[in-house]
């Protein structure tokens, strides 16, 4: 038999696979090519440069929930300031391409970006594009512990707006109980919770507040088990702080009175929507881009809530015809007394759910105490989980 | 032979000599070719104009240095999980663990940058891969061990283990006051985070200016190299080509095909855990379930290894296609070119690549087959 | 107190263990066939989206709309699987990439997700819910009410499906040329059975299933569209099928467990023991990670094994 | 006595050809069977009988020429079709569902009483235990496949076609799974058969079975039909070299092999085997205690019905299978168990039954394959790497004795049963072993490679190997072997010398009864 075999076999085969890896870049390359010189460039500056803004969310701005509240505020600036501005948004799983998305954007020239997720606070640092306002809600400060210049926030705690929701959910139920679910047990999600309990409590003192969490944030199917959790263990109206609608839909399904929050929701249950936490975020979107149009932008931190009108407290529910005159009358002052800012719902005395007295009579918590809470108060059955 | 549609007089007939390189080379261009005409049809059904998408999707990925970099950062973990995958599959084990793995190999890998972090990267990232890469292969050991010794389908236990390693991954994070859980200073009660790893551990990336190539990518490189060198040109490569094509073959040969089946298993699973330890290590410097989770890495490394036909040098190509891919997706969306598109776009390109490869294990045959019937 | 606990349990498990129930019968009768089909989260989610879409601009009678927007459903999930069924029966492309490419294609961040988008479908609720039905008025009856009488109608519909899946495999002609066509193609292709017929009339009517079970989340649990909606519940549909051992009672039976499983995180934490939610999560995979090791050693292959030619693509010349 | 045939032309193929990329299986063949006539069809492995008979059944269609039942043109495309003519093919290996039952089986794709939809299991297993009653074919309906044995097999695959209302019965080599008695019960019933009206069409390469039953008998070689020669009562008076020619073409020496006159050697210790007790894959017994002697030189065939325990017996001997007892020494050291490294170091090859299944990787090229079992030598290797270059050369130095289409690169996969067996032989005797196990040495090649697959054993043997040679073929070890020791129930139920031995005997022997001590 002749030698030729002898080389000819073993290298046809890595000659194929050569010729395809030279064939798949060429191709590559050729095609995408073609492309980049046909297409006009679209990033090219009009003539009195509109102030670039961007808003990076994490999920589908129409979740009903906490992303459509942001997307809300965007309209709003939209609405406001028109040709002046140029926005755009990009939805953005959590993760390493936060990042790949924010240098995009600060490559196409956006100075003003709006994260509005804590997540992607762990990626993106501030400090790295000095040029470009970076507006956050809340500041995590994992990256950095001093808040860059560049940066400025905004808190929202709603204790307050729930604390007049556990007033109408407790002059409704028919159980003599109420209940929240919490999703993840931070101390803001916890001070809405201990505001709902509060205010349940001073229509009913003997009223039974169940507290459950689900330890995650925007999933369905979780929140509306733990909906069904509250209900099946005799909640007769309940408030949720997960994002979207889900919970809503159980309770309405039961005939339970439940509380939106965030953005309007009582579509998905009208017949026993009680009443909302809603939010408005124009206002402080506004006065960011404002600032950062007349070049006066500056780093600041806000601590929100009803007394800045960022909170509202939705009265349209179909049941809020059931909530007895009196309780209305009630809500109704309590109401002024937190929008201007002589209440709030941490008043003493205040009781831990240990029985350990927390302030006294007449000493209410300072800002601090709240922004860190991490108890709930007597007469609320559930524990936070450990961590 | 079997005809794909009775109507159309195409047949399919088994080649019974070796498919020709020129073949081999123009099947995968070819599907890339058809991908490409079917992904602008549905553009322009979807109201996007597509060459404007294309350039933006190119500007995003390919044209500028800082492009490339941002590329590469979605092409290191899909390298490393490619190779992974391919590896496996190449062997004819189908190991659908390198998500779970990869979670694992983040794990060990962070947990060691906290302890030994501050001694210096000299320490900390060979420990820190090996860390991950330790774990990553225990992992993938139980369904190699159980594939093995007791017959059961490496596919749904993969596939299972993913979940347990998610949850194992929330668990440590969010529920439980774990080593890797940051719990000093008020940002704790914010949000459920891990502790940030030593600044000493972070891998340095190579390369100046906008132009970066992160740590991870080099290390894929290097295995690409290394694993092709195994597979093709070694002996021990050789023992798992012929218990992979045929066990019985294998234990005629005195080969112990499942102590081979269970090495190769552990090797995958090592190599998907290095994806995890590059996530922590190039980029996000802290264990963060949701960021680990949400891109699904290990599952589309799968996809480039098929697109790379599981040869080690050809999934470098695929990983590369596909982290630009990822990439122009993100800088194309907008309101207009929702990030779904780019799901769509990458599930096309795999469905053709996957349908070419009929085409090198057989001839068309234009033309029905000559059955006259004589009157 | 907890015997009421108990009834809630098992009433939620049934609810929130019968659309993976139905897309795992599904998944059941295209493995039954020979075809792996890792695409199930994919379908549902189409099925999802597809049916929403009816539910939110179909005008109309509640149930007729519902039942227009649940067929839909099942069309466009089995539309898609039709992809799988041509790369893995004609083309014979491996199966297990093939399905996998369907759920990236198809699945949360792909085309499901894409014609929510396009039909704007996020945000606003759809206009028509099934709401749990009080069969024959015994709803409040002690034990049973709540259990059996108080369900949603496509929880009877998945037991009428299962039953008749049963009554097809075991009792009638072509159930037995499928079990042929699972177990050795050659032999049921030498009895003149088309094992590609049968091949792809499964996997469709496979597709169809995990779609209606699709439908379920966004027609029952809720009547609202997010991306992902299905979170996971096709991928537990495939655990569900090994558990039962390719059985349709055991697959409403895992489906059940599981529901329960899950439920009873929740309903325990609302009563005050807050357990790490991850424990539950875990333990239906733990669960069938367990159950496939016995079943494929040697005590039970012979019984309760695969289909023997599951996931061999099929070609007459010997492929 | 065949009963006279009733002259009208059941089944027919006319001018036909079949045309495979690069081979003609069938070229412008005629070929008729009569109703009621026992019609064999006669011809080497290779010579086109079954591509003929696939055409018959629809599985093929011709490349040319048409076929005809009943005097009628028709046009087959699937089996089904064959079903509606009445034509019904009984494969060699049975395509049989395991998990499902006898009376499953039987009924799969065919409606007992035309329903349509429903399938009463109970129903069907009485009618098939009716049906195997009235066939004279015992099957126990109710048993799942898996639990049978083959030859209970066989009899559910002709039942299949009986229940069916088959008019043409076309068995392929039939009796090779047989016991010569159960060959003999098969013939009364397909004589049955055919006195009943139907036809029968006996595909077979074995001359006494041929004579045995068929009223005539149609040659065919390399494609082409040679003659049909007319048996009927004068079946004894055929010459049969004229048959053999027709069906072979020259005069092929098939004649036994010279045994060298080695026997008064001193016989040196070739393989010794004591006690030797082994279990198959299910755990249940299939070697009894088995002590044998092969001095080295000799060519010892094991005989036996297949499935009597000989694939196990071989592959415990090449340490591919664990021995569960006994001792197996090769040139008097003894070999570890379930070790096939052992084995091999001890001078063992092993040509198993299974070509493709354990001999070779078909997905690896040639080359590779022919280093197998000596790659581990390090003439092959540079420290861990593969030197190409090297084990290319070793391939075509091996090959060069083999005229092999195809080069050392082609796949494995991708050879004929003939050159693979070809590669096969190679490679086991590279190493020039001192013991030769060889299982179905020949058994689906042509004509031209199984000429040469003897040459080798017959050298190896002359060259001192110890050749344990293990085949369903009596004639090719009555051919081969210098003494033949038959198998039965995984014991060695007699040894007798291959000159003059009387196959009557042997056929009893492989029945299982004792040889008198």
């Amino acid at each position: 038999m002749s030698k030729h075999w002898k080389r000819a076999g073993g290298s046809s085969r890595a000659a194929g696979l050569t010729a395809t890896a030279a064939m798949l870049v060429a191709l590559v390359v050729a095609v995408f090519g073609l492309s980049a010189s046909a297409g006009a460039s679209t990033t090219g500056r009009a003539a009195s440069a509109p102030l670039k803004v961007a808003f990076l969310y994490e999920n589908a701005t129409n979740d009903l929930g906490w992303d459509t509240a942001m997307y809300e505020g965007q309209q709003g600036v939209v609405a406001k300031f028109g040709s002046k501005i140029s926005v755009t948004d990009k939805v953005v799983p959590d993760g390493p391409e936060d990042v790949t998305a924010v240098k995009s954007l600060v490559a196409a020239g956006y100075k003003l970006i709006f994260l509005t997720a804590f997540n992607q606070q762990l990626y993106v640092n501030p400090a790295k594009f000095p040029g470009v306002h970076i507006v956050q809600a809340e500041y995590v400060g994992i990256l950095d512990k001093k808040m860059p210049s560049n940066t400025s926030t905004y808190f929202t705690v709603d204790a307050d707006g729930f604390y007049l929701a556990g007033m109408a959910a407790a002059s409704v139920t028919k159980t003599g109980q109420v209940g929240i679910i919490c999703g993840e047990p931070i101390s803001d999600n916890l001070a809405e919770s201990n505001g709902f309990a509060l205010g349940a409590q001073a229509v009913n003192p003997a009223i039974k507040v169940r507290f459950t969490c689900t330890n995650n944030w925007d999933s369905v199917s979780i929140a509306q088990n733990a909906a069904r959790g509250l209900i099946n263990a005799g909640a007769g109206a309940i408030a949720f702080l997960t994002t979207g609608a889900g919970p809503g839909q159980v309770a309405a399904e039961k005939g339970i009175p439940w509380i939106g929050y965030q953005t309007q929701q009582k579509a998905v249950g009208a017949k026993s929507y009680l009443a909302g936490v809603l939010w408005n975020l124009k206002p402080l979107f506004l006065k960011d881009t404002q600032q950062a149009l007349s070049g006066t932008w500056m780093s600041h931190t806000d601590y929100v809530s009803m007394t800045e009108g960022t909170t509202s407290f939705d009265e349209s529910g179909a049941l809020w015809k059931e909530v007895p005159a009196k309780v209305k009358a009630e809500i109704a002052a309590k109401q002024k007394l937190f929008e201007s800012g002589k209440a709030t719902p941490f008043s003493g005395p205040l009781y831990a759910q240990s029985g350990k007295l927390i302030s006294k009579t007449g000493y209410a918590l300072d800002s601090t105490q709240v922004t860190d809470m991490n108890f709930l108060v007597k007469g609320v059955i559930g524990t936070i989980p450990k961590g | 032979m079997s005809a794909i549609l009775p109507a159309i007089p195409i047949r399919l007939e088994k080649r019974t000599e070796r498919t020709p390189s020129w073949v081999q080379a123009a099947t995968p261009v070819g599907a890339f070719l058809f991908a490409f005409v079917i992904v602008t049809v549905i553009l322009l059904a979807g109201g996007h104009n597509p060459l404007q998408s294309y350039n933006a999707m190119l500007q995003a990925s390919v044209t500028s240095t800082s492009a490339i970099s941002q590329t590469l950062v979605s092409a290191t973990p899909l390298l490393l999980t490619g190779l992974a995958a391919a590896v496996a599959f190449r062997m004819g084990i189908w190991n659908i663990g390198g998500e779970g793995q990869l979670y694992i190999g983040a794990i060990c890998a962070s947990g060691v940058a906290l302890a030994i972090g501050a001694h210096g990267i000299g320490l900390a990232l060979p420990a820190m891969i090996l860390a991950a890469m330790v774990g990553g292969a225990l992992w993938a050991a139980i369904p190699g061990l159980l594939r093995a010794y007791l017959n059961a389908n490496e596919i749904l236990t993969s596939l299972m283990l993913n979940y347990t390693a998610g949850l194992l991954l929330d668990w440590l994070i969010n529920d439980s006051n774990s080593y890797w859980r940051d719990t000093s200073g008020a940002s704790a009660y914010l949000v459920a985070h891990g502790k940030t790893i030593p600044g000493a551990a972070n891998w340095p990336a190579i390369g100046g200016g906008n132009f970066s190539v992160p740590f991870g990518f080099l290390v894929g490189l290097v295995l690409a190299a290394l694993l092709f060198v195994l597979v093709r040109h070694t002996w021990l490569g050789y023992q798992l080509r012929v218990t992979a094509d045929n066990p019985g073959v294998g234990r005629y040969a005195g080969m112990a095909s499942k102590r081979n089946f269970v090495i190769v298993m552990l090797l995958s699973g090592a190599i998907a855990a290095i994806a995890g330890a590059s996530q922590v290590g190039d980029f996000t410097h802290i264990l963060d379930p949701t960021g680990l989770q949400s891109p699904q890495y290990g599952y589309t490394g799968i996809v480039v290894a098929a697109l790379g036909r599981y040869n080690p040098l050809a999934v470098v190509i695929s990983a590369l296609l596909l982290g630009a891919i990822t990439n122009a997706g993100i800088n194309v969306q907008s309101a207009t070119f929702p990030q779904s598109l780019t799901g769509v776009i990458e599930g096309i390109i795999l469905f053709c690549v996957l349908g070419s490869e009929i085409f090198s294990r057989y001839r068309v045959r234009v033309g029905a087959e000559k059955a006259t019937v004589a009157a | 107190m907890n015997r009421g606990l108990v009834i809630q349990l098992i009433a939620t498990g049934i609810f929130y263990g019968t659309p993976m129930a139905i897309a795992a019968l599904g998944e059941l009768l295209a493995e039954r066939s020979g075809v792996l089909n890792l695409g199930v989260e994919g379908m549902m989610l189409m099925g999802a989206v597809v049916a929403f879409w009816v539910s939110r601009d179909v005008s109309g009678p509640n149930g007729l709309v519902l039942i227009i927007a649940v067929l839909a459903g099942a069309a466009a999930a089995a539309a898609v699987s039709l992809i799988h069924a041509f790369m893995t029966i004609t083309l014979r492309a491996n199966q297990v990439v093939s399905g996998l490419a369907l759920t990236i294609f198809a699945g949360a961040t792909g085309l499901s997700s894409y014609v929510g988008d396009l039909a704007n479908l996020g945000g606003n609720p759809g206009r028509h819910i099934m709401n749990a039905i009080n069969v024959f008025g015994l709803k409040d009856v002690p034990i049973l009410g709540p259990i059996i009488f108080n369900q949603p109608a496509l929880v009877y519909i998945s037991w009428v499906i299962a039953f008749a899946i049963y009554w097809y495999v075991n009792k009638t002609r072509q159930g037995l040329h499928l079990r042929a066509v699972g177990e050795n193609p050659e032999a049921a292709d030498a009895m003149g059975v088309s094992v590609t017929r049968y091949r792809y009339a499964h996997v469709l009517i496979g597709g169809a299933l995990a779609g209606v079970g699709g439908s379920f989340y966004t027609l029952v649990i809720s009547s609202e569209w997010t991306d992902g909606i299905t979170s996971g519940a096709g991928w537990i549909a495939l655990a569900l099928v090994i558990l039962a051992f390719w059985r349709p009672a055991g697959v409403i039976a895992g489906a059940y467990l599981f529901g329960v499983v899950s439920a009873l995180g929740a309903n325990l934490s609302a009563r005050g023991v807050q357990l790490p939610p991850e424990v539950f999560s875990a333990l239906p995979y733990v669960l069938t990670i367990a159950v496939l090791a016995i079943v494929s050693s040697g005590w039970g292959r012979g019984r309760f094994g695969a289909p023997a030619a599951l996931g061999v693509p099929y070609a007459r010349d010997g492929g | 006595m065949p009963n006279e045939p009733d002259r009208r032309v059941a089944l027919a193929a006319y001018a036909v050809t079949k045309r495979f990329p690069g081979v003609v299986a069938n070229d412008n063949v005629d070929f008729e069977v009569l109703g009621g006539e026992v019609h064999a069809l006669l011809g080497e492995n290779g010579s086109g009988k079954t591509t003929l008979c696939k055409m018959l059944t629809g599985m093929y269609q011709p490349t040319a020429g048409r076929i005809e039942v009943d005097g009628k043109s028709v046009v087959m495309h699937s089996p089904a079709d064959a079903h509606h003519n009445g034509i019904f093919m009984v494969h060699q290996h049975f395509s049989l569902v395991e998990r499902l039952t006898v009376a499953e089986n039987v009924m799969l794709g065919w409606s007992l009483d035309g329903s349509r939809i429903r399938f009463k299991r109970r129903k069907a297993e009485q009618e098939v235990a009716r049906l195997a009653e009235q066939y004279e074919m015992p099957v126990d309906a109710g048993k799942m496949i898996g639990d049978l044995s083959i030859g209970e097999r066989q009899r559910v695959e002709i039942l299949k076609a009986l229940c069916r209302g088959a008019r043409v019965l076309i068995l392929d080599e039939p009796t090779t799974v047989l016991t010569p008695q159960e060959a003999e019960r098969l013939f009364a019933s397909v004589r049955g058969l055919a006195k009943a009206g139907n036809s029968v069409i006996f595909i077979s390469h074995k001359l006494h079975e041929v004579l045995a039953v068929s009223d005539r008998v149609s040659v065919l070689r390399r494609g082409v039909m040679t003659g049909t020669v007319e048996l009927g009562d004068h079946a004894a008076a055929v010459d049969r070299k004229e048959l053999a020619r027709m069906m072979v073409g020259r005069e092929i020496e098939l004649g036994r092999r010279q045994r060298a006159a080695r026997a008064q050697e001193a016989a040196t210790a070739g393989l010794e085997i004591k006690e030797l007790v082994v279990h198959n894959d299910l755990g249940t017994l299939a070697v009894d205690r088995i002590n044998l002697n092969v001095a080295a030189g000799e060519v010892l065939g094991v005989a036996g019905v297949a499935g009597n325990g000989q694939r196990e017996f071989a592959e415990a001997i090449a340490g591919v299978r664990p021995r569960s007892g006994g001792e197996v020494f090769v040139g008097g050291t003894p070999v570890r168990s379930g070790r096939p490294l052992a084995a091999l170091a001890a001078g063992m090859a092993f040509v198993p039954e299974d070509r493709m299944g354990i001999g070779l990787a078909s997905g690896i090229d040639v080359a590779e394959n022919l280093v197998l079992k000596s790659f581990r030598t390090g003439a092959f290797s540079r420290g861990p790497l593969i030197r190409r270059g090297r084990v290319v050369d070793n391939a075509n130095t091996l090959l060069s004795g083999y005229e092999l289409r195809g080069g050392p690169s082609s796949l494995v996969g991708q050879l004929s049963g003939g050159n693979a067996q070809k590669v096969l032989l190679a490679r086991e005797m590279a190493s020039q072993p001192k013991v030769l196990v060889i299982a179905a040495p020949t058994r689906g090649l042509d004509v031209g490679v199984t000429e040469t697959v003897r040459k080798l054993i017959a050298e190896a043997a002359d060259s001192g190997t110890a050749v344990v040679m293990i085949s369903e073929d009596l004639d090719e070890v009555l051919d081969l072997a210098d003494r033949v020791a038959v198998m039965s129930g995984g014991r060695i139920t007699g040894i007798v010398d291959a000159e003059g031995a009387d196959v009557e005997e042997i056929g009893l022997l492989m029945m299982g009864q004792e040889q008198a001590a």
